[in-house]
């Protein structure tokens, strides 16, 4: 199921382990006291419409630089020790994991705003693209609030 | 040679994946637009009316940049990654 | 390591695993799209001082009465889906889990908030004590911000 | 008979974890700090300058909440939990 934990930055296939994220996050200091996580995952309704099926594809490379940037923007502006970003691409089903951001600081506080702000600049500046399949079909889901 | 990449939802208009379009100077986006206009006018009008994201070497650019030989120009819908 | 997933409201000696509450709590509905969780570790520093290990202590009974109080309030309040705290008790060492909240809801931003909100609301209200042993000796912690 | 609990550091204080105190009738919180007073002259004190959280029954209470016979009385440190 998971995969290495050794790069802070990911897109990838496979499903990740959040327990095992959040433990190669810990290694970075003993000075840890507070960790907020984002996990996004895969909803079945959709405006109305019932999903079976998402599928995600990114830019290779300029999404993970993107990525990258966030990461290096989130610990400087916002205090925290470090920050791991992981999305995943291809098919996901309903209640399956597909983005995961794990930010860990001293105190809870700086955490709890890094991780809101990473996903929401994640969604905005992140060139990957989320397809649904309902019993309609499939169509590229062009607008996220 | 530039390479253009499309994306996602652009796939189908483009009716493409990536092409490779020889230049011999370096060209301006609404030159790579009209280039573009002949195989795909759909896609042309597109990037002309501003509705596509364009990013040239994995950095975001946009209707003033110049593009290079040897450049890799993207166009890029709206993105809806996240969750 | 890890115990049963099957009360939303534990106050438990033994450590916790994300992953298999965040599961737990994914088994709720099929229409959640967003999880915050919050995860408290040990800090080696407090005030300057290095710490050795934490000792937490709480009132039986009334702690969990708080914690599911708090449970009820974040579902009400913030109209997540649900939520589930967890709290251990007795020692802890640096780097150790101490306290995780996860909140699931169709969107993220409520989740964020009733995390947040949760954290603070049981560092507020919860009959929960901490003793830090440093090389001074022991200490119960009197005052957190 | 009234169940008397101290918690963290008012267990130093009160020089005990828990006590059982024989009541004919309900009393209020200072009747039942004199009767405190009596072997924990500190605990006494801090009761009654307020220095301490006071639950009664698991619910928080305080210097005016009356004691029932049965009822169990705990006195709180300031909390800490969290993290």
């Amino acid at each position: 199921m998971s995969t290495t934990t050794d790069s802070k930055i990911r897109i990838q296939l496979e499903d990740f382990s959040v327990t095992d994220e959040i433990e190669a996050m810990k290694k970075v200091s003993r000075n840890i006291g507070g960790i907020t996580t984002f996990l996004g995952t895969g909803r079945e309704l959709s405006k109305g419409e019932n999903i079976t099926q998402l599928n995600f594809e990114h830019y290779p490379k300029m999404a993970e630089k993107k990525l990258e940037e966030i990461r290096q923007q989130a610990i400087k502006d916002y205090g925290i020790i470090d920050m791991s970003i992981i999305h995943r691409i291809g098919p996901i089903e309903i209640g399956e994991n597909i983005v995961l951001i794990v930010a860990v600081g001293e105190h809870r506080k700086e955490t709890f705003v890094a991780c809101e702000w990473a996903i929401a600049e994640l969604k905005r500046v992140t060139p990957i693209w989320k397809r649904e399949t309902t019993s309609k079909g499939e169509v590229w889901v062009q607008d996220t609030p | 040679m530039i390479t253009v990449k499309y994306f996602a939802s652009l796939r189908t208009i483009a009716e493409m994946e990536e092409d490779r379009i020889e230049v011999e100077n370096s060209i301006s986006m609404d030159q790579l637009s009209d280039i573009i206009s002949k195989t795909s006018p759909k896609m042309g009008e597109f990037i002309r009316d501003k509705k596509v994201m364009i990013s040239v070497n994995q950095e975001m650019a946009d209707s003033d940049t110049i593009i290079h030989d040897g450049d890799e120009v993207a166009f890029l819908p709206p993105f809806s990654g996240g969750s």
